[in-house]
């Protein structure tokens, strides 16, 4: 069974091992294993944190294991709040309109104004799953685990909260919206300044990225074209996010213009539609068949996040295998969180 | 021999024909009939107004070819821009940004719109006929201004600007304004020039862009023009360089022309000018070949002839005399070209 | 009974009744009859338009009547697309971060950027009922009976739409956000400022309002704390907005810095959770009691809308009064949409 | 007598006294025993070092009560700011924002944040003990760095500015840095301004505001202190003013003191100074107050002396020879005071 859960301490081999497999661009997750054992310590701490009232610097790191063999095939994540130690740039796409009555001209026109708006608000970040499990629902698993610990444990977040998605580049690495912009100003590679950001190092784009807004409509149309569009292999990814309620709201990644979405918490289908019921251990009826639920259970420390097949929608008591229960970390009538899989899964 | 000459209602058609001559990218010199003749009028009005400092005034000179008494060229002078809308420059500014860690120091130059120059006297509007750009003809023409501007000094301000025009091809065509102007103002270069010309510049204020313009952002084309004379110019903006005019990092916003300045007390001719005697010359001149005016406001004159200069004043041939309306003991003004 | 019904050139000596009754700073509707006259013409013009597949400078104004006595007590409006004429202004609230790590020093600075990013944009607008008829619900029927528009027709408007609320000032009409910021830009009273704006003339705010960012934190505190904030008499319009599913985003009013309120259409409760049913013409049960349910026809010239109360549910068809069906100008087994006049009704 | 000598390692403990004295709002000289060692150093190897162009030089420069040998001030010149770390200041700029409509036309003070004294050469902390702050010492101190720039010019740049200390009230209260600054740094006035001097200034770049503040939009009492001299500095304001310094609309950043600039070659005592001989005066002086100046670099001496100027060069008193460690026929250079 696939099982999601805190990384623990033990886990730093496989996440090395994961971090290796992310390529080139997959900066929240390198392969150096100072920075990896740092990751883990501060997901540690904080899913062990007790009385958490406010978000504040807590990384919460997921692995998704594969309980029958013990292996750990992917990692999601939630910052609890950015830019609190580094500032959090971005780009938000605005309009200035320029209107001569006279003249009968109306020009709206985009402009990209640099910005540190999403300081302090939440962010899901560091989705990765490996190549060979990219199967069996696995991805959408992991995906919204995360959601269920979002709707167990809402004070540990801001009230929205946002996922940076890959922008557009070729398959050298080149992105247009770099090359005519951020290149002229930071005067390295593109690679080079996302490492740089990718380590938390962000003193470099207060001190070299201009301020004042930039028009969009000067730009070549190479780099108009990706604003806000993500990289072909993340479309899934962004389909995901929208069904769930995530919306486009117009900013983008200061260096390769890929979208953030936004959602409120409350707002988020799988958040909004779950709801705790208590658990039975038993034989439930129609298990492998019909729809397909994410079930967690209430835990911090101890947070598992599964998912159950049933041919009956559960009711106000859910009915578990044993082998579902153990997988959750609960006995009988502890509580557990149910949702839909998708807002599509009652076929 | 040349003649410069105040503009007068009756010099329109010749100004209307060498308007169509200059073209695009002089904006203040548009080939409309009914402006052109408003410009007639006001440097009339100019010329016959009590002036204690610069206001709106404009001045319109006209180059006669005294040989047939044909107008082969004009140029003028506005007493002061931007009285009733401002004028706007581009200046650019270099933007520094720097990052120790990286050992990275950029500076950017970036186009910032402004209108530093408004309240300021400015030069218009140099044309003269193809047949007629000899070095003496434009030379004679350009300094006219500058012995008009040292005889009536409270009337311009202490500072003098004039717009080069910018680079652009025969068909109008400007890199720079395909860039960017065009981008924010829907229409093509002639025809933001033309309005440019002949309405009030309040819609530039409504369409350009308020925030400053990156140079590296642009397309190299555009970048390359910055500050490029056109090569029609050359000859004129020489002219002005050689007296002192110099350029401040400021362009013109449509086409990205140069603007130079001055500070109008340090000019050449205008620290080399003499007024004194007109003294007369039985024979031809073996002189040096001199700028001089004479005549009041409406009636200024100015000629370029040889002459020669003595302790009492500066002794013109016969027909320098009869250009300008004097005789011997008249009061004119000159400096060697 | 209280009909919601387009309005018509013979309104306008109603509409200016109630423009008197709207007293200052209400700008979208004042007592001038050239002006209330264009209003009119406009509205006409817009819902006579057959087939509209994209929103443009429509105008959709609505009067609620009583048509026992054919007096018309209140008005709504919606806007196709704000900003083609002339440029809509609004300021954002965003973030700059300045940040010493050397001096372990971090600053989330607030920021008001002016913008013009609602260009092209639908509002809902012109809300006014009289002090007599604030009782039965009129209120909230005159506010929604726009959301059951836009569900019928959504192509007539944009996918986000947003509603300007009142910010806030003394009982002087004193805004304290206008004296800190507009007052050293305008040089005229914030009333002079507010009445150029109804009127349509917006070019004074290019000329005079700065371009760059103002930095919130330089502001008097009396002036931070209206941004984002409505006027007391304004909170229960907003309240209502909210359980819509509107949303505060960071954009304020540049002059007295009252919040836009944003939803996407599909996301607004009474546009998601309304249904198109065919009607009956009978003897309906549990009429007068149990819970109010908005209805309104499916036309665009005819459009009307009312309140119902039923105690029991309406299913798929729904079952009309005689008087119910005249005030709705539709006959039997036409379609007609339904939804709960509130997220909490079904009591 | 008083006499201007280069500081010495030894003077490190009355420099401390003086900067103790000074107090708030003199940021380039900070009562940090560290760093005011470094600057003695940094001063020693300027005027040891063979310098081609103007770089990260500094000169100090203390004045010394001759009757008993104490130092009783301190003054210095940097070479050139801002070659590490950018040095910043606001220009004050007006903004136009003018509606022809409404018939509003607003000229708007902002405050824009730059770093335009890079790379200029910079009068410093010019801080004198309290029982010496009479006229004679005052202008010594001050002139004294005029005329070394004077006799070395090729260690300096062509444009020179001094900052002078803004209104802060006797506990360091500047309503300025309160409207302002504190915002930004979240710390108080002292700190900030101690850390200016002691701390490289990357902090300033990463603190401070990067949009212009638009002046009408402070508090009033901020407003009125901007440009505004404190007043235990207007002293020695007013001496570089009659110097020809002049404000050109740039202000401190902490306490929005203004900046005075000019050029070099402008100044008073620059453009007034002669180099010639040492004459011998076998009597008591009857002549004009002198600044008087001899020997190289690190021997470099100022004092104020009457002296008589003849036609092969300026007669001096023994005395006077004696403090600045020359005979007759030595070269001096001198202006009169």
């Amino acid at each position: 069974m696939m099982v999601i859960r805190p990384i623990c301490q033990n886990d730093l081999k496989s996440l090395y091992r994961l971090a290796e497999k992310t390529g080139v661009g997959f900066t929240s997750l390198v392969a150096d294993e100072t920075i990896l054992q740092k990751k883990i310590d501060g997901a540690v701490r904080s899913f062990s944190k007790e009385n958490v009232t406010k978000p504040t610097n807590e990384d919460y790191l997921m692995v998704l294991e594969d309980s029958t063999t013990g292996e750990i095939v992917g990692t999601c994540g939630i910052l609890a709040a950015v830019g609190l130690d580094e500032p959090f740039y971005s780009y938000h796409l605005g309009t200035i309109t320029h209107a001569s009555r006279e003249l009968g001209v109306h020009n709206a026109v985009p402009t990209l104004i640099l910005n540190n708006d999403f300081t302090g608000c939440s962010e899901i970040c560091t989705l990765f799953l490996e190549e060979d499990f990219r199967h069996s629902k696995n991805g959408q698993l992991l995906s919204k685990a995360r959601f269920m610990f979002m709707a167990q444990f809402p004070e540990r977040f801001t009230e929205k909260v946002f996922a940076e998605m890959r922008g557009v580049s070729d398959e050298n690495g080149v992105s247009p919206l770099w090359e005519s912009l951020g290149r002229h100003f930071f005067s390295i590679d593109f690679k080079e300044a996302d490492e740089l950001t990718a380590q938390g190092n962000k003193q470099f784009i207060a001190e070299l990225m201009p301020n004042n807004p930039v028009y969009v409509n000067l730009l070549p149309k190479a780099a108009r074209d990706v604003l806000g569009n993500v990289h072909t292999n993340t479309v899934p990814a962004r389909r995901l996010l929208e069904q769930e309620g995530f919306r486009y709201e117009n900013y983008v990644d200061i260096f390769d213009g890929g979208p953030s979405l936004e959602a409120r918490v409350q707002d988020i289908r799988a958040v909004r539609d779950s709801r705790l019921c208590l658990a039975n251990i038993g034989q439930p009826k129609g298990v492998g068949e019909g729809s397909h639920y994410l079930v967690s259970n209430a835990k911090v420390t101890d947070f598992r996040c599964i998912l159950i097949q049933r041919s009956v929608p559960p009711g106000s008591a859910l009915t578990l295998t044993q082998e579902e229960a153990d997988a959750l970390c609960i006995t009988t009538k502890e509580p557990v969180r149910i949702v839909e899989l998708s807002p599509y899964s009652r076929h | 021999m040349y003649l410069v000459r105040p503009v007068d209602f009756a010099d329109l058609p010749a100004l209307e024909r060498l308007a169509q001559q200059a073209g695009i990218g002089i904006t203040n010199f548009p080939a409309n009939r009914e402006r052109l003749n408003d410009k007639i009028a006001s440097s009339r009005r100019s010329l016959q107004t009590d002036v204690v400092q610069p206001g709106d005034e404009s001045y319109l000179f006209v180059l006669v070819d005294t040989s047939n008494e044909q107008i082969v060229g004009c140029c003028g002078i506005d007493a002061m821009v931007g009285a009733d809308a401002p004028f706007y420059s581009y200046r650019i500014d270099e933007v520094v940004h720097a990052s120790p860690q990286l050992q990275i120091h950029n500076r950017i130059p970036a186009l910032y719109l402004c209108h530093d120059y408004s309240g300021t006297s400015r030069l218009i509007a140099l044309v003269v006929d193809k047949a007629h750009q000899n070095p003496l003809a434009m030379s004679l023409l350009s300094k006219a201004r500058l012995l008009f501007i040292a005889r009536y000094p409270e009337r311009f301000t202490k500072r003098l600007f004039a717009e080069l025009r910018g680079e652009s091809d025969k068909h109008g065509y400007s890199s720079f304004w395909d860039a960017l102007g065009k981008h924010f103002f829907s229409m093509d270069f002639q025809k933001a020039d033309y309005l440019s010309a002949v309405s009030n510049k309040h819609f530039i204020a409504d369409l350009m862009p308020r925030y400053p313009i990156y140079v590296p952002t642009l397309p190299e084309a555009a970048q390359d023009v910055i500050g490029v004379i056109h090569e029609d110019s050359s000859q004129s903006a020489d002219i002005l360089l050689e007296e002192g005019f110099e350029f401040r990092g400021y362009v013109d916003i449509f086409d990205a022309g140069p603007t130079i300045e001055a500070r109008t007390e340090s000019l050449h001719t205008i620290t080399q000018q003499k007024t004194g005697k007109a003294l007369s010359l039985t024979e031809k001149s073996k002189g040096a070949m001199h700028l001089i005016s004479a005549g009041h406001l409406e009636h200024f004159r100015v000629t370029a002839a040889p002459a020669e200069p003595q302790v009492a004043g500066l002794a013109v041939e016969k027909e320098t005399q009869e250009q300008l309306a004097i005789s011997a003991g008249h009061r004119i003004q000159w400096v060697e070209l």
